[in-house]
């Protein structure tokens, strides 16, 4: 048995290890404008909230819906400190206000502290909505993030965050190096790099005692609570925890787009990616990385075709139209929704015997069908 | 058994789209020029209009000479969907399919938002009625052919304390728009320098209902009513403003130079002026071929608002493309890079007049702006004076 | 206090107003959420689409046809959600339905987004409707004058119809108790298509009055009054029709009032409109945590 | 003998109905009692009262001779009361722990209809009832520092699941376990939280005689092995009366009757409150 479980993580651990050897190659072969470059960075990004999600979603069964608000603090936090002080001081960006920071952190200090942001914000608001049940908590949530957008464009915290201005030529991934030195980090693999350890954490989290106890707490609340698992306790920490790393991905969508702004986390960001842990699988981790990759390559690259005139060879300008790749991405969605609702994985991880399986079963119903 | 199909449904789509994505021809004399303009969203009327100049001038001219060899020019045109997000994976977009100048966009938001993704991919390109100064400043990738805000609003603020003897202006900006956010700002500035007083608000994202905006304006005793947003909310403010009976005059800048505005208008009691880039009338020869151009086809005619009327930011699009063809031109290559490098020295006469851009930030030296003001019973535009300032 | 009143009757006029077209609004999420326990999130976007056929239909036909017709069409549009979105899920847990709902409003956006292309639609001037008005010095349309009389008349006939029709008496069992309504041999599916059905008829109406006011129609022109409706529902106690009524007219007038802060109680202007929005949401959190159950709600107890 | 566990006039009252009233009883150190009555008597009630899932209206409940839940009449409830009258606990500090602290004290209890974790299997279920004893904080627990407690509470699962007879079913998911053991792996589950007290929610139902025999053998090998104090609901009176030490009798939430199994089974009043539901016997 324990050599199963061996065999079984070094599979895992080659399979890891090919990706990201892929991803360095990629990096040094390819044109660095390539769009593959900018699914690998996004999709990566996505997934991380996306598990992030699913960590809160999928496996303590908590319906939440304030990542936006989480992700905006978190990108907000990274870009302000992380923003040069000569940048802060000149009128680049802060136009209409005096910054009020005058000092600048590197860029491992902004990530942590953009979750940590997040995370603290995540305490306090924890501690009365995470009392409410199912849909009550959704959609307390998601008034709580709402609420975070309108306050970081509030003018009085001009000075703090710019208005509802534009944040920018802080240490996105056109500026970040190698430690010591001036030589470029390449980007694609530091967003791999980050996000790579988050998900672990997150998968030695649920694999962890406490994240049996909020498993139990998902299957059955009553349960849990007779088997000595505090509720509120488990429910604030899956939610701080989630929240830290959902800052952690908004500071890294800021440094992947450049710029941020409060604008963006509106409610429909957090229903993105309520989509993508659905296709993947409401408590799967691998199927939530499968899905926010799928997801972006469809909508950046492979479907840009349906807006821009020419699909698979049609030139139809009528028909492929601006927003006719929202629409058939739409439905897509509503397919999965409804016939497949169990997403790609369902509750399920990827796993070698899975994906042999799998091609089996295909095999052998061919051969049957002979 | 479900996932099995669901699984296979989506390795088909994505073996059919590595397919489509992959189909990409390489003609050696194809230069390609990115249009980075909204299509949708709250600025894609003006984006659809300022495209179609482009377009126009494109089918005018669709080579360039490159050394001794003609090129065709192929638009390549991305949705930036007026919102700062999506602006990057525009960008990107029209990056990866292989642009050598980059146009556009409309609105300041968005081009400041696609900004350093055209830096990094080190591709040029040419603001074309972008008027926030944070768009050029600081960078050497990003270029402009229109006058600035700072000039606008203090033409606008000018023009309201002296011609329209206004003391105290209420002025409406979108929140987290940069580009009525900074008009206005520049505005107060001139303004209160003047020694005028002013009322300053902001609606959010989405908003729909004027009506307190318009009452606080009444309220608070304002003379004007000062709103450079988009035309999109123009719309709303203008019917409102007539409903509740606004009786100040209302003061824009250059977006609202659209038929949009001259449409939701027609009939109502509002006193609308605006300033602008190009007055209709200034060059007859372009107005008559453009309107014959746009009445050809039901789609232009509908991307035009569903007239013929000649928006600014159209006959700005039309000097963009020309503009980035002599920049193509001098350079002698398609290379971004040695586009770059030529756009400082490059100038052109255009419809909306001379081109040449300072060697600061590349921004066009302009030191004219036209004044319309909106007639409400023939729906057209009446030209004023324009205030051109040395 | 006359004087108040006086000077800031434009607030408070358009403050009900909107608080009527609200209430209808929140009439289909209360209806439907008492009887499914869902969250009906695509209803904002029926609304909003209630809105682009008006605007389509009346290019071409008199409003006597596209009046009655976009009506018609907003009830089959409703109906056919139901059908194909909800229905084959009546068994799923919760969360599924609500995505599908969140798929649903998604879709409906899509499809409006590429339809209008991006832009906004101007709304046609409705006859009457649209005639402007002065009340008291405070100049305004009919529109705003009707809304609250007609929000409560139909209000009135709603609840007529649920007290007194077979239908609606059914609807009374099925959103006390699904399951014993079933065995007692209700059928659940027409209730619910019903339910679906008058929601979207009363946003249809709801969008008339909404869009003559503000004249432009835009994919996401749905959300926000949508989201508002919603916490005017919580507010009143989801499941009440009365409670999401009041709820959703104090809503419409406290925006309103916030909007016009500055003139109302001289608080300087430094950006107190940027929380109009993000006010709704604050309320409806205080709501939930000191009353979950809203004004008017029914409390429930877990079983063990 | 000591008492471990004591209910004083303990009233449980949802809006006009009382579910519990007047309810006093005690559980001695290492007896088996059982609770019993017809359906809606308020049995369960009482349970979820000593679980702390409700906080009684009034009364006190006392484990191993300190208070442990205190609650009196208060606010709304002081007019709408309905039980016994009495102020006893009226200048007592109220005390409602949550059930989580209730069974960190050492009272574990099973369900009337079971309540596995539908997504865990065997082992897992077990090993999450040993979480409420991790030392270990989140950071040490996820960065594995604290792998040697982690590998201790495997083994002691594996200890228990092998005593329980459910070592060969370990990887097998708890809802796919046949009825009887799904019971087992609840009482498993229930032990793993080192209880003193078990409570026990109709353990024999839906069990055929020869299965309640077992079951009863069970109950008794379990009590003596990890030295507990038994608690149960039960309607089968073959259990009943072949394991209980003392019977307790409730009837519309109120204690009819208490003595051994052969003074209740001559009860009158007994008799009488089973009378009409006799099938249920």
């Amino acid at each position: 048995m324990d050599r199963e479980k061996r065999n079984h993580l070094i599979r895992v651990f080659v399979a890891i290890a090919l990706v990201y050897g892929l991803v360095a190659v990629l990096e040094f072969t390819l044109r660095p404008t390539s769009i593959i470059f900018t699914v690998l960075r996004k999709g990566a990004i996505y997934s991380l909230v996306a598990v992030s999600m699913n960590l809160l979603n999928g496996f303590t069964g908590l319906f939440s819906l304030g990542q936006a608000g989480f992700m905006l603090l978190g990108a907000y936090t990274y870009a302000i400190l992380t923003m040069p002080t000569a940048v802060k001081e000149s009128e680049r960006v802060y136009r209409y206000y005096d910054a009020l920071i005058h000092f600048d952190t590197g860029v491992l200090a902004g990530l942590i502290a953009a979750g940590l942001i997040a995370a603290v914000f995540a305490f306090f608001i924890g501690l009365p909505v995470l009392r409410l049940k199912s849909d009550y908590l959704a959609i307390a949530t998601l008034g709580f993030a709402e609420i975070i957008r309108a306050v970081c464009q509030w003018d009085v915290l001009g000075p703090l965050t710019n208005g509802a201005n534009l944040l920018r030529e802080f240490k996105d991934l056109s500026r970040i190096t190698l430690p010591f030195s001036d030589i470029p980090f390449p980007p694609t693999l530091f967003v791999f790099i980050v996000v790579g350890i988050c998900i672990l954490l997150i998968v030695l989290l649920i694999n962890s005692s406490y994240g049996r106890a909020f498993k139990a707490i998902r299957d059955d609340e009553t349960a849990a609570e007779a088997m000595g698992i505090n509720l509120f306790r488990h429910k604030e920490l899956s939610f701080v925890i989630s929240s830290f790393f959902a800052g952690i991905s908004g500071a890294l969508l800021a440094m992947f787009q450049y710029t941020v702004q409060a604008q963006q986390f509106r409610t429909v960001l957090t229903y993105e990616i309520l989509l993508i842990v659905v296709i993947g699988g409401i408590g799967s981790i691998s199927g939530s990385c499968i899905a926010s990759f799928l997801y972006i390559a469809l909508s950046e690259w492979w479907l840009r075709g349906l807006d821009m005139g020419t699909f698979l060879g049609i030139n139809a300008p009528d028909l492929f139209r601006s927003g006719f790749r929202r629409l058939v991405f739409s439905v897509i969605i509503m397919i999965i929704v409804l016939f497949f609702s169990r997403g790609i994985m369902g509750d399920k991880e990827l796993s070698y015997e899975r994906v042999r399986s799998f091609f089996k079963g295909r095999i052998h119903r061919k051969e049957n069908a002979r | 058994m479900r996932k099995k199909m669901l699984l296979l449904f989506v390795v088909l789509l994505a073996s059919i789209a590595v397919f489509a994505g992959g189909s990409k021809e390489n003609d050696s004399t194809v230069v390609k020029i990115g249009v980075f303009e909204p299509a949708s969203g709250d600025n894609g009327a003006g984006g659809k209009q300022e495209t179609l100049g482009i377009q126009y001038a494109n089918a005018v001219t669709p080579t360039v000479m490159v050394g001794d060899t003609e090129y065709t020019v192929e638009l390549v045109i991305a949705d930036n969907e007026s919102s700062n997000d999506r602006a990057a994976s525009a960008a990107a977009t029209l990056i990866n399919a292989g642009s050598s100048v980059v146009l556009g966009s409309y609105g300041s938001g968005v081009s400041i938002a696609g900004s350093d993704t055209f830096r990094v991919a080190g591709v040029p390109v040419i603001g074309i009625t972008c008027t926030n100064p944070q768009v050029t400043e600081g960078n050497s990738h990003y270029f402009r052919i229109c006058y600035l805000d700072p000039f606008q609003g203090t033409v606008l603020a000018n023009y309201a304390y002296n011609t329209l003897s206004a003391r105290k202006v209420y002025c409406l900006a979108k929140l987290g728009d940069d580009y009525s956010g900074g008009l206005v700002n520049y505005f107060v500035q001139q303004f209160t320098a003047l020694g005028g007083e002013v009322v300053s608000e902001t609606f959010p994202e989405g908003n729909s209902d004027f009506t307190s905006y318009i009452a606080n304006a009444k309220n608070s005793g304002c003379e004007v009513f000062f709103s450079p947003v988009s035309t999109e909310a123009a719309q709303l403010i203008i019917n409102q403003a007539d409903s509740q009976g606004l009786a100040m005059p209302i003061l824009a800048g250059d977006t609202w130079d659209s038929n949009v505005i001259l449409q939701a208008a027609l009939g109502k009691n509002v006193d609308i002026t605006v300033t602008t880039f190009y007055p209709e009338g200034a060059d007859p020869e372009f107005d008559a071929s453009f309107k014959e151009w746009v009445n050809a086809d039901s789609t232009r005619l509908s991307n035009n608002g569903g007239d013929d009327t000649i928006s600014a930011v159209t006959a700005m699009g039309y000097d963009a493309y020309y503009f980035a063809l002599q920049a193509i031109q001098n350079a002698g290559s398609t290379d971004p890079a040695d586009i770059m490098e030529a756009l400082w020295a490059t100038e052109i006469d255009g419809v909306t007049g001379h081109i040449a851009l300072d060697q600061v930030n590349g921004d066009a030296i302009r030191n004219t702006v036209y004044v319309k003001h909106a007639n409400t019973e023939t729906g057209g535009w009446d030209a004023l004076p324009a205030v051109v300032v040395d | 206090m006359a004087d108040f009143f006086h000077q800031n009757l434009s607030y408070f006029l358009s403050g009900i107003s909107v608080g009527g077209q609200y209430a209808l609004i929140a009439i289909g999420y209360t209806m439907v959420y008492g009887i499914l326990r869902l969250i009906n999130f695509a209803h904002g976007d029926v609304f909003m689409c209630a809105g682009l056929m008006m605007v389509y239909l009346s290019s071409s036909l008199p409003f006597a046809i596209s009046i009655p017709l976009v009506l018609i069409l907003t009830v089959i549009l409703g109906f056919a959600i139901e059908r194909v979105a909800y229905k084959p899920l009546r068994s799923a847990p919760r969360m599924s339905v609500m995505i599908s709902a969140i798929g649903v409003s998604y879709l409906l956006q899509n499809a409006a987004l590429y339809f209008t292309g991006g832009l906004a639609r101007v709304y046609p001037e409705i006859p009457v409707l649209s005639a402007s008005v002065v009340i008291w010095d405070a100049p305004t349309r009919v529109v705003t004058l009707v809304t609250p009389f007609l929000t409560l008349v139909l209000v009135i006939l709603l609840s007529l119809l649920i007290k007194h029709t077979k239908i609606g008496m059914a609807m009374r069992a099925v959103s006390v108790d699904f399951e014993t309504s079933q065995i007692m041999g209700i059928k659940i599916n027409k209730v619910i298509s019903m339910t679906f059905m008058l929601g979207s008829l009363l946003a249809a109406v709801a969008s008339f009055l909404y869009f003559t006011n503000y004249a432009s129609v835009t994919p996401t022109s749905g959300s926000m009054p949508g989201l508002k409706a919603f916490v005017a529902a919580v507010f009143g106690g989801i499941g009440s029709i009365p409670g999401a009524v009041i709820g959703a007219f104090i809503i419409g007038i406290c925006e309103n009032i916030i909007k016009g802060g500055a003139s109302i109680f001289g608080i300087p202007g430094s950006g107190w409109t940027t929380f109009s929005d993000a006010f709704t949401f604050a309320f409806l959190i205080i709501i939930l945590i000191v009353k979950p159950t809203g004004l008017f709600g029914e409390k429930s107890v877990d079983k063990v | 003998m000591k008492t471990l566990l004591s209910l004083e006039h303990v009233t449980m009252q949802f809006g006009g109905v009382v579910a519990v009233n007047d309810l006093s009883m005690h559980v001695d150190e290492g007896e088996i009692i059982a609770l019993i009555g017809p359906n809606g008597a308020g049995k369960t009630t009482a349970f979820n009262c000593i679980t702390g899932v409700y906080e009684p209206t009034n009364g006190r409940i006392s484990f191993d001779g300190s208070p442990i839940i205190v609650n009196h009449p208060a606010g709304k409830m002081k007019r709408l009361y309905g039980g016994l009258e009495h102020d006893m606990f009226a200048n007592e500090k109220v005390l409602s722990p949550t059930p989580d602290e209730i069974t960190k004290l050492g009272i574990a209890r099973t369900f009337q209809n079971i309540r596995l974790f539908k997504s865990m299997n065997v082992f897992d279920n077990v090993l999450t009832a040993m979480h409420l004893r991790l030392k270990s904080n989140v950071f040490s627990s996820v960065l594995r520092i604290g792998y040697k407690e982690e590998r201790a509470m495997r083994a002691e699962t594996e200890k228990l699941l092998k005593e329980q007879g459910l070592w060969n079913h370990r990887d097998d998911k708890a809802t796919s376990l046949p009825y009887g053991y799904q019971r087992r792996l609840e009482i498993a589950r229930a032990l793993a939280t080192r209880p003193r007290l078990l409570l026990l929610d109709e353990p024999a139902a839906g069990m055929n005689p020869q299965e309640t025999l077992e079951l009863a053998a069970f109950i008794r090998e379990i009590k003596e092995k990890y030295n507990l104090t038994v608690l149960m609901i039960e309607h089968h009176m073959d259990l009943v009366m072949g394991i209980s030490d003392r019977v307790y009798v409730l009837d519309f939430g109120s204690l009819i009757a208490e003595g051994t199994p052969e003074e209740i089974q001559s009860n009158q009043r007994v008799i009488d409150a089973y009378l009409g539901v006799a099938e249920d016997v």
